[in-house]
């Protein structure tokens, strides 16, 4: 398959938000789409990451974000008309405070949520009890939990935006890298590749932690780092966990997918921004000792694998969306900070509406990349 | 508890164990570490008499070898530390080895490392390939050699190599019928003689065939195998029923690199080497400075050149340590002396093909000592 | 043929014989090393100086008839267990053929055996004359004699215990008709197991490598394949294989997925011992 | 049943082991020091170890060195325990796998 001579949109990276916003665009009959791929698809952080969902945030945008993306995913394996699963899993996140001071930020998230119409729930250690019977109380003041979050499957998820797309006309190249992209009066005018140019107005930069570099190339600057993030898998063993777990003071996040394996990870910040995907050893004493106190009872399943991946990352961990001032065309889905698989949906929804020009389902104004240079930052405290 | 030491040797089987007595017979403090609760890797289950010369023992029986270099072993003992059932389980990238010792959690961070891992066994596709009663050649070898246990009554050997052949021999000797030995290829690729010794004992040796599918049904009770033609495709009307409640595949090794992947050693597939294997200078160091690999994960080869790798890698891992003293450099010329004399000849022609990809790399610059 | 079957020829045997002069003189050894490999204790083994030393291990050893003596030392050493001692001298008509044998149980003086030649079938009935039971080298020579027409095709003995638990298998494979399905793996895929951990069968990864999926990471992140305890140990290689077959690649460039750490598994426990530095 | 112990071998000497009794679903089985799981299974004729959770076709012993999953059995109610490596013990309980197992404790 050779590459088009142009095109009128030309996605960088497939991830899921850049199979999401083909998908999206070519659902809104969009023709003539192109998403490059230097890898294969979900090859990057979507592939490497932990696949949650959850509604449960601090910040209202996060919240309607999240909202969108479960109400799609509910019903993706229809829209997406995907032969295979995208084992959406409804299981829910049981998000535990650690102290008072973090239970105090729960109750008030809990109320946001709830005027929202996330129906989420504070508990006491007690109460968590009843839903993962198996969790150390002790090891916690209160908690969160909302039925309607869940977790999905992010190779399946984002094959299935990528056969949707394709079917609607979308040409996606893997193993095509962008190797450069020229910009005439501040315009964007075609972008190079390994596998030859490709004319063009319209660049979509979903690259993940590549996106600085795809930047670079029409003289943005995007301000994003990547750090190394790690994740663990066991063996697959019969459903024993029941919902997410999630401790922001604790610094995790443990499910158990469809298939039976638990999945784990963890952040740390003191990692050096670069883009080194090796493991390392630090990451799985830490990761067992956390586990060990908040699940004992999981100490004797076996872990199978570790790997890592990238959090693109912003000053603020909120991402970066829509068009940069100083070049027409290039468009920025980045920067999600660990949350791009959870909120494709939404972005991909939204970079359409803004590509189009039509109105935001979601006011996401606040969530350019202005927002640095004029220091307007968001805050979200609810985050691992 | 970070355990640190000169050099750890990953792997007890005859390259490491040469590796390990070099090392530590040239001053360095070595920790090595084996899997198995024995040492002696496959040696211990090897109870043919080698082939090479008597350097490399030649003549004295696998498990013999593992004895004696293990003896050696313990005349070393005050400079190297042996962990049986330990398995390094993890090579990171800062150096350290992270190490599951009779089922305790270690970290070793070692100055130097020899990679003495061994093979795996290649598998085969074929309908019902995963019924009881199908068994890599070497766990037949494991449950004969080590157990005691006959594996079954009669088996039917796929793979014509030198592995079948002597799997072969030693199910004959432990009271095991062998129905055939199927061979995919139109010649024999073991050596003459040990075909030679299970035919005459009645084994029939079925050149350009295949196993086409195997039978049962809690586990295995025939095999159909049939004639294949020049086109790998089976000739129609060939297929015969044998038989048997063991199908032993024993189709091929393969390097077992995965610590050497993990540590990001430069990898190169060499199909006459067995597959992957780490790319090195001729003094057997990786593209990773300071991890050396010697023996079968390094490609391919009889036992006897394993332990002449091994004690290579050994002597290079201990040099670069300032260790050793007059007599290095003789030692050196010896081994590879010993290897390339163990390579001319007409059966190694594959590996000599295959060390030529597999040597094209430039010593590597060593990086600091670890902090 | 030898590379085909394991039998050597005729000419290959008759090759190796010494001069009639010598054959009636008395034992010689007989070497049925015909490959060059890379191995030389029979000559290093050899007292009498009678096998050429060997400038190029892989070398054939050469005997010089008139300097062995037919002592089998040679025999007792060679790993191949293709040195045979042949004595045509003593009369009678007969001959012994002294043949290592490491089976059990070990046949005694005067018992008769069965006559096996190259090719395992049974030419007649020996005796058995001698027995070293080969303490050092556990490589026991058993001495038979027979017709002296036979001596240069026997090599092999099977005593009464063999004989019963094992009938000739080659007649076996003669009795077994041919089964009536025909064999071919291409519409039986969904019986083969590539991935044991996982249970993906053949058919699965045949259809994702026609549906695009051609690199081993994209197969296994659709199928689960390889993502299971043994970490793609056993089929890693399978599924490059399929790809490479399917797609025309050649296997070198179809890459296997990333390999990480630990390399068995291990529980969570395992792990709570150790100290971070 | 079929004696699967080699009592006489040209180059090895098997001595006869302490013996070890253990279960196998309920029934009393007898293996030897020495022993692993599932080499004391095997010699008491026991082919099949477990059930494939998903495709439900057995799975016996395969590789005898703990590279694969094919032993994957219960022992002492613990799932998941590779029997091809682990030691036989004393009265052990061993049964065979049909499901990806759960913790001892759950």
């Amino acid at each position: 398959m050779n590459l088009p001579k142009s095109a009128s949109v030309v996605i960088v990276g497939g991830g899921i938000s850049g199979c999401a916003i083909a998908w999206n665009l070519a659902n809104r009959g969009v023709k003539d789409i192109v998403v490059l791929e230097k890898d294969t698809l979900a090859n990057g952080s979507t592939g490497r990451c932990g696949a949650g969902i959850r509604m449960q945030w601090g910040a209202e945008k996060n919240c309607r974000l999240a909202q969108f993306s479960v109400n799609f995913f509910e019903n993706a394996n229809d829209i997406l008309a995907y032969e295979r699963d995208i084992e959406f899993e409804q299981s829910g996140y049981l998000i535990i405070a650690a102290n008072e001071a973090e239970a105090q930020q729960f109750r008030k998230n809990v109320a946001l949520q709830n005027s929202l119409g996330i129906p989420s729930v504070f508990l006491s250690p007690e109460e968590a009890t009843a839903i993962v019977p198996y969790i150390n109380a002790t090891q916690f003041v209160a908690a969160t939990f909302c039925q309607k979050d869940g977790h999905l499957n992010p190779f399946h998820t984002t094959d299935a935006f990528a056969i949707a797309a394709e079917r609607l006309g979308v040409r996606i190249f893997k193993h095509t890298e962008v190797t450069g992209i020229e910009v005439k009066n501040n315009r964007i005018e075609s972008v190079d590749t390994t596998g030859g140019r490709i004319a063009t107005h319209i660049v979509v930069n979903a690259a993940g932690g590549w996106s600085k570099a795809i930047g670079k190339m029409a003289g943005v600057d995007v301000p994003v780092y990547v750090q190394r993030h790690q994740i663990l898998v066991t063996e697959p063993l019969e459903p024993i966990l029941g919902p997410m777990v999630m401790g922001f003071s604790y610094n995790i996040y443990i499910q158990q997918v469809p298939h039976g394996s638990i999945i784990m990870g963890r952040s740390d910040h003191t990692e050096p921004r670069d883009f080194r995907t090796t493991s390392g050893w630090k990451f799985i004493e830490e990761m067992t000792k956390t586990c060990g106190t908040l699940l004992p009872y999981l100490r004797t399943a076996k872990i199978l694998r570790q790997w890592a991946g990238h959090y693109c990352m912003t000053e603020d961990a909120q991402p970066i969306y829509g068009p940069v001032p100083e070049v027409e065309g290039m468009y920025l889905a980045c920067g999600f900070s660990g949350h791009g698989f959870m909120l494709a949906p939404a972005t991909a929804e939204l970079i359409s509406e803004m590509i189009l020009g039509e109105p935001l389902t979601i006011d996401v104004s606040d969530l350019d990349i202005g927002r640095f240079k004029r220091r307007e930052l968001v805050r979200e405290q609810s985050v691992v | 508890m970070m355990y640190e030491t000169d050099l750890v040797v990953i792997g007890g089987g005859p390259a490491g164990l040469m590796a390990a007595n070099t090392a530590a017979g040239a001053g360095a403090s070595v920790l090595l570490l084996e899997r198995d609760r024995h040492l002696g890797g496959q040696l211990i289950k090897q109870t043919h008499k080698f082939f090479g010369s008597e350097k490399q023992h030649a003549s004295e029986r696998g498990i013999d070898i593992a004895a004696l270099l293990g003896d050696e072993l313990k005349s070393l003992e005050d400079r190297v530390t042996v962990w049986t059932h330990a398995t390094a389980v993890g090579l990171y990238d800062d150096g350290v080895i992270t190490v599951d010792y009779d089922g305790t959690y270690r970290k070793v961070r070692p100055k130097r490392i020899v990679a003495a891992t061994g093979a795996s066994e290649k598998f085969l596709s074929f309908p019902n390939n995963d019924l009881p009663g199908i068994y890599g050649a070497g766990a037949v070898q494991t449950m004969m050699n080590v157990y005691g246990l006959r594996p079954g009554k009669r088996v039917l050997m796929i793979g014509a190599g030198n592995i079948g052949l002597i799997v072969s021999y030693q199910l004959l000797q432990a009271g095991v019928s062998v129905a055939a030995v199927v061979e995919g290829l139109p010649q024999i690729g073991g050596y003459a003689v040990h075909a030679s010794k299970i035919r005459r004992a009645g084994v029939p040796i079925l050149t350009s065939h295949t196993i086409v599918r195997a039978d049962g049904k809690e586990s295995v009770e025939s095999a159909v195998i049939a004639e294949i033609g020049s086109d790998w495709k089976v000739v129609r009307g060939s297929e015969q029923t044998i038989p048997c409640d063991v199908i032993c595949i024993s189709v091929g090794l393969t390097p077992l690199t995965e610590l050497l992947w993990q540590a990001g050693c430069e990898m190169r597939y060499i199909p006459a080497l067995g597959g992957y294997v780490p790319a090195r200078s001729d003094r057997l160091e990786t593209t990773v400075p300071g991890i050396y690999v010697a023996g079968d994960a390094a490609g391919i080869e009889e036992a006897s050149a394993a332990m002449v790798e091994g004690h290579l890698a050994g002597l290079e891992a201990a040099l670069s340590l300032g260790c050793g003293g007059d007599g290095c450099e003789e030692e050196r010329a010896d081994c590879l002396k010993q290897l390339s004399s163990l390579r001319s000849g007409p059966t190694a022609e594959k590996i000599r093909a295959g060390l030529s990809c597999a040597h094209g790399c430039q010593t590597p610059k060593r990086r600091d000592e670890h902090a | 043929m030898l590379e085909k079957t394991g039998i050597a020829t005729r000419e290959q045997i008759e090759k190796l014989l010494p001069s009639p002069g010598r054959r009636a003189e008395g034992p010689y050894a007989v070497m049925e090393c015909f490959q060059k490999i890379p191995c030389n204790p029979c000559s290093t083994s050899c007292a009498f100086h009678a096998i050429l030393p060997m400038d190029d291990i892989n070398d054939i050893p050469s005997v010089t008839p008139d300097k062995c003596t037919g002592c089998g030392a040679c025999a007792a050493v060679c790993p191949g267990l293709a040195i045979f001692i042949i004595d045509e001298s003593k009369g009678g008509g007969t001959g012994t053929v002294t043949l290592p044998y490491e089976f059990r149980p070990l046949p005694g003086i005067g018992e008769t055996v069965k006559a096996v030649n190259r090719a395992g079938e049974v030419v007649g009935d020996a005796v058995v004359t001698r027995v070293l039971p080969g303490k050092k080298t556990k490589t026991p020579l058993v001495t038979i004699e027979v017709p002296l027409s036979l001596v240069h095709e026997v090599r092999f003995i099977r005593c009464e215990a063999h004989q019963e638990e094992d009938p000739s298998v080659a007649d076996t494979l003669r009795e077994i008709p041919a089964p009536p399905q025909t064999a071919d793996i291409g519409e039986q895929d969904d019986e083969v197991v590539i991935c044991r951990c996982e249970g993906v069968t053949l058919r699965e990864i045949r259809d994702l490598i026609r549906e695009g999926y051609t690199t081993v990471d994209e197969i296994k992140r659709i199928s689960r394949a390889g993502m299971g305890p043994c970490q793609a140990r056993t089929c890693g290689p399978l599924i490059a294989a399929e790809i490479a077959r399917m797609t025309g690649e050649p296997l070198g460039s179809v890459a296997p997925s990333a390999h990480r750490a630990p390399v068995k598994p291990l529980p969570i426990e395992f792990f709570l011992g150790g100290d971070t530095e | 049943m079929e004696n699967r112990r080699i009592t006489d071998h040209p180059i090895l000497d098997f001595s006869e082991g302490e013996v070890i009794p253990f279960t196998f679903d309920g029934k009393p089985m007898e293996g030897r020091s020495g022993d692993t799981i599932a080499s004391a299974l095997h010699a008491n004729g026991v082919k099949v170890l477990g059930y494939h959770f998903k495709t439900k076709r057995p799975r016996g012993f395969y590789c005898a060195i703990g590279n694969c999953s094919s032993c994957l059995m219960v022992v002492n109610g613990q799932s998941n325990v590779r029997t091809c490596t682990e030691p036989l013990l004393p009265g052990m309980k061993v049964e065979t796998q049909i499901d990806r197992g759960v913790p001892d404790d759950v």
